[in-house]
């Protein structure tokens, strides 16, 4: 009997997690653990490369199935979409230029901080006390941006911000904290609400790679220690 | 030749531009065979009396009646009776995209569903008629006024019209050509063509004219046969008038 | 008042301008020079970038044709609205292009894009096409409109004279001759689409922009890749322009003596 | 060949286009019909949106007016070598403007933006309006020329024969004629430029467009919002366009009899 | 008057505009004080020889001394010679931008550094002398063209040039305001300025000049007080030309 195939919206602009490689193919930590539960599970998956700033708009008007694009599991999406297990724990990392002091949300008063849109880093920022928070399309264009120095501080999901500040821009950023928040934050695959079609199989998924160990071993394929 | 209807009877027709009256109470018999020429000064309505009879004007009140159409009747099909009514333009207007032959070829093929074949040799003997045949294939920018004018008028024949109606069709002619079109035009009437003209060539006037109209201020002040018009004019503005032109 | 002609950023040097036709040459020798001497220089980068968006160049190509296209028809329409004896039609081809004109393109290809998703399925590519030939059939309207009037009037005349109706008399007379007037200014137009087709880069549609935008995002080489990026675009845009002058000068056949 | 013009974008209507007129009214009232309406239909919504923009619509003014007053300067020296008999100076303008009006506006806005960044500290905003006004003086530099050599030569003669020399003449002669020819032109890429200020919002300035992006993206309220930016754009451009006209037809004060 | 030095010195001057040669081997002295009339037809280069008297036009070769400046030196400031002379052209040119009385002052505030009030008492005074003080206030597009040349002679006045040149003043004039000029420019004689006028007037010719160029194929044809010219022509090609003018 065929498969079910899901479509999967991606925004792949957020290496390691999501990203294009040389060959134009999406890759990435996130893509990789949804194909290993699509073979546990029983399920097709394609991608479709999907700006970030209509990533959800396309979800609810139902252009694809879901979503696999690094999204932080909140409240507030959670009234207009269902999620799928976490997959992935997620911190917010605050990311600074090498030779700054800023360790803390509230060194950060009057300064400009940079995220992508719509992401959970952009709301941390809102958050915080004073700080003057920018929006980007791309994480990318805001890390160019605090590198050139027209922003103070960008922050992000941690592995992100690893790949960025360990990786690329090394000599110039560093991570000089992880944002403490009340509450653990995590990655989910977010359906239409009701879905429960694509959510039980995506689930049955996510639990079969845990539980196997696949996820370790990505995890040191993308994102190393 | 009053034993026969006439082939377009005008009834006191009245035509506003706005509020400036172009025609005022206008009532003109045409029959079928008959050459009217057309006089009067400048404003005189001369163009809007042509341009109501095949209804490029409509007009406020009155009755125009062609080929037994009332043209004021709704249920009529203007398009249709246009066909039968050839009209020449001061200013040619022939079809600047389309060759000389393609200007006489179209209408015929698109509206009286002519065999593009047919039509082609009907266009053939029209040019040869007026003799302009080796242009056929140029475009009208190549040709001289008077040529185009000729083929303007081949054209208005291409479709076989019943009717012709000539608006001032010299005015725009340097005088060398002005000769070679009204060559054509005498022609056409002595093949019992039914043709309206305006002109102000005074010669064409009275050698062809059955009758000849003088409009002055949006009115026909007189109606008469050229020997009595120009003998023995009896209206003061048309005494005026040829005074002014001869 | 005099008016200035100054098309929206479209290129085409008219054959007068002897300064402009130079500083093409030197634009598009510069422009070619720089794309094979960068790559060769350092093929890590600008090669790399060069290598990954020849599928971004189709899309752009692609968007552009058929967005012009669909805003041909738009803007005929447009146009006979706008010059339109019917009050209704007329208005509504008016209150159109005063709408169009009134909100930026990116705005429109937004607002279409979320909004048409709430109505109907269309991929990516169908959504970018309807967006921006929405826009862009607004101009085309005022394009068509002033290539009709600008065909005098005695054409129309004739022809009503021999019979033809209106629409008859628009699609045999009037639009072939129209056309001549048309093509220059819509020449300017696939140009300035071709450009601004680039805003479908943010809607995720795969062209040169976003081709350019996801390899910068992978390996951090902005300035490398937004120089190849812009190199391309300029190539394109040379070229096309050169083409639609030639395209001109032959337009007018049957005005020759 | 007649050449028909088209503003690119410009929306000032012509006083004698009635049509278009009546299209402004309705589309003016409607407007701000539907920016009251849909608040208080919906205030969780629409109002949210439109309180979250006021600084955005700020920012836009900012850059805009920034912008074309840079454009403006750059656009008169770009004119000024666009005519100039100076071999150097005059090949300079003519590749700056072809170069400039064969790149996109959003390709261009990310290099200068980016480049810049590699060799100045600028804040982000200015780099906005550097790359806007960049852009936009290529235009500018055609409207500078189109609009002086509108003047006739005449008036450049009889500078010049009372003494005046060249410098001089442009500027107590040349120049303040032109400007009455220059001015509709400008006042329409001053809309058109106002309009294009939404790209910068990819460069993350809070402008109108960016605030409602950020409103979206955390509300999910797509539709709602774009349709509140665009009802937003379009007031301010009705609103520009009408007073645009009106400063148009007192500009010919001096030919009056 | 030949004791004098001339303010003009003009010596075998040819001009080509590209291939074309406008001038050819022209001399030609001007003494303080004369009035020389240039007459010539059509394409002969009096305007040419207006024009690079004041430079407007480079020379190819020859020479030219304008009040003792070689105007082909270049150490000399062309700029501060040319506000020694006055030109008038065939279509006014004023600026339309100002008004009457801004256009006769902005040269010699901007360019003279004359006090603003200063050189408005003398405009006003120059609007009398051309008798047209009464529309300082307007603007060049609201006169005639006898206003406006008038204006346009004042302006040129008004840098109190040594030198008054005229390229067929009263040419773009209706027949009516000829006289209303010519009459401002005899005064502008009588006064004792030095002028050179292109003019097809042969009564102010007569009564004004000194001395009668006629020019042909840029070429000095024929140097001459106005009796012999008139009277006496020596040349063929004056003698036609005179016959088509008179
Ligand atoms: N479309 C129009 N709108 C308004 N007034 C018009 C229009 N056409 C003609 N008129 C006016 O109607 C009057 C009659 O015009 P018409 O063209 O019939 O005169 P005519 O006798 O043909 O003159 P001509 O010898 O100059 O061609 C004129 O005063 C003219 O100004
Ligand atoms: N700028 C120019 N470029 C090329 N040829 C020119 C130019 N100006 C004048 N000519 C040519 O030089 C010749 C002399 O011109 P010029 O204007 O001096 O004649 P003119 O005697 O003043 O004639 P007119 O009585 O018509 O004013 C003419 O054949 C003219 O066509
Ligand atoms: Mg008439
Ligand atoms: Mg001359």
């Amino acid at each position: 009997y065929a498969q079910r195939t899901i479509l999967f919206a991606t925004d792949a602009t957020w290496p390691p997690m999501e990203f294009v490689d040389n060959n134009k193919q999406v890759v990435g930590y996130s893509i990789d653990f949804l194909k290993a539960a699509a073979k546990e599970a029983g399920f097709k998956v394609e991608f479709k490369n999907t700006a970030w700033d209509g990533i959800f708009s396309g979800l609810l008007t139902g252009k694809y199935d879901a979503i696999c694009s690094s999204v932080s599991i909140t409240k507030k999406r959670q009234k207009k979409m269902d999620f799928s297990e976490p997959y992935f724990e997620v911190r917010q990392a605050l990311v600074v230029a090498k030779d700054s002091n800023y360790t803390r949300l509230v060194d950060l008063k009057g300064k400009k901080v940079g995220a992508q849109i719509g992401t959970t880093g952009y709301f941390t920022i809102k958050k915080a006390d004073g700080a003057i928070a920018k929006s980007y399309d791309e994480v990318g264009l805001a890390m160019e941006d605090l590198k050139v120095g027209r922003i103070d501080a960008v922050i992000c999901d941690d592995p992100v911000a690893a790949n960025f500040a360990m990786i690329k821009y090394h000599n110039d950023l560093k991570i000089s904290a992880i944002v403490k928040t009340d509450k653990t934050e995590y990655y989910g695959f977010p359906v239409v609400k009701g879905n429960h079609e694509v959510l039980d199989l995506i689930n049955k998924g996510i639990v079969a790679v845990k539980t196997k160990g696949i996820a370790k071993k990505l995890k040191e394929k993308w994102i190393g220690k | 030749m009053k034993n026969v209807d006439p082939i377009i009877a005008i009834h006191n027709v009245t035509k506003y531009y706005d509020r400036f009256r172009a025609l005022n109470n206008v009532s003109l018999d045409i029959f079928p065979g008959e050459k009217v020429v057309v006089l009067g000064p400048s404003g005189s309505g001369k163009s809007t009396l042509l341009r109501t009879i095949n209804q490029l004007e409509t007009i406020d009140s009155g009755t125009i009646i062609v080929d037994e159409h009332n043209l004021g009747d709704p249920g009529e099909d203007i398009h249709k009776i246009r066909m039968n009514m050839g009209m020449v333009f001061q200013s040619f207007n022939l079809y600047r995209h389309k060759t000389v032959l393609e200007n006489l070829t179209l209408a015929p093929i698109k509206l009286r569903k002519m065999h593009p074949d047919e039509a082609k040799s009907l266009a053939m003997v029209l040019l040869e008629k007026v003799g302009i045949s080796d242009k056929a294939a140029s475009y009208p920018a190549m040709l001289s006024g008077g040529q185009q004018q000729r083929v303007a008028i081949a054209r208005a024949l291409a479709m076989e019209p019943k009717i012709m109606l000539f608006d001032e069709p010299t005015s725009a002619l340097d005088p060398e050509m002005i000769g070679e079109v009204l060559e054509v035009m005498v022609k056409l009437a002595q093949e019992g063509m039914t043709m309206i003209v305006v002109t102000h060539e005074m010669g064409f006037a009275r050698e062809v004219a059955d009758k000849i109209i003088f409009m002055d201020g949006g009115e026909i002040i007189e109606s008469e046969t050229p020997e009595r018009f120009f003998e023995n004019p009896s209206q003061e503005r048309t005494i005026k008038f040829l005074e002014q032109i001869l | 008042m005099k008016k200035i002609d100054i098309g929206d950023g479209a290129a085409i040097p008219s054959p007068d301008d002897k300064q402009l036709l130079s500083a093409w040459w030197i634009a598009f020798v510069g422009t070619i020079a720089l794309l094979i001497a960068l790559p060769i220089y350092d093929p890590d980068t600008y090669g790399a970038v060069l290598a990954f968006i020849p599928d971004g160049i189709q899309v752009t190509f692609e968007v552009t044709i058929l967005s012009i296209a669909l805003a041909l028809i738009i803007g005929l329409i447009t146009g006979l609205g706008r010059i339109s004896e019917n009050r209704i039609f007329n208005l509504l081809a008016s209150l159109y292009v005063e709408v169009v004109r009134g909100i930026p393109l990116l705005v429109q290809l937004f607002y279409i894009y979320f909004a048409l998703g709430r109505i109907v399925q269309v991929p990516d590519i169908v959504a970018a096409v309807i967006a921006m030939s929405f826009c862009y059939g607004a101009y085309m309207g005022e394009v068509f409109r002033a290539g009709i009037m600008s065909i005098d009037f005695g054409q129309s005349e004739a022809a009503l004279a021999q019979g033809f109706n209106k629409a008859q008399t628009m699609r045999y007379v009037i639009l072939p001759q129209a056309w001549r007037t048309i093509l220059p200014p819509v020449g300017n137009e696939f140009i300035a689409l071709l450009k601004d087709t680039s805003l479908v880069s943010i809607l995720a549609v795969a062209d040169i922009l976003r081709r350019g935008r996801e390899y910068a995002a992978s390996s951090f080489d902005y300035f490398e890749t937004y120089t190849i990026i812009a190199l391309v675009y300029l190539l394109i845009t040379l070229i096309l322009s050169k083409l639609l002058a030639h395209m001109e000068q032959r337009l007018n056949y049957y005005e020759k003596r």
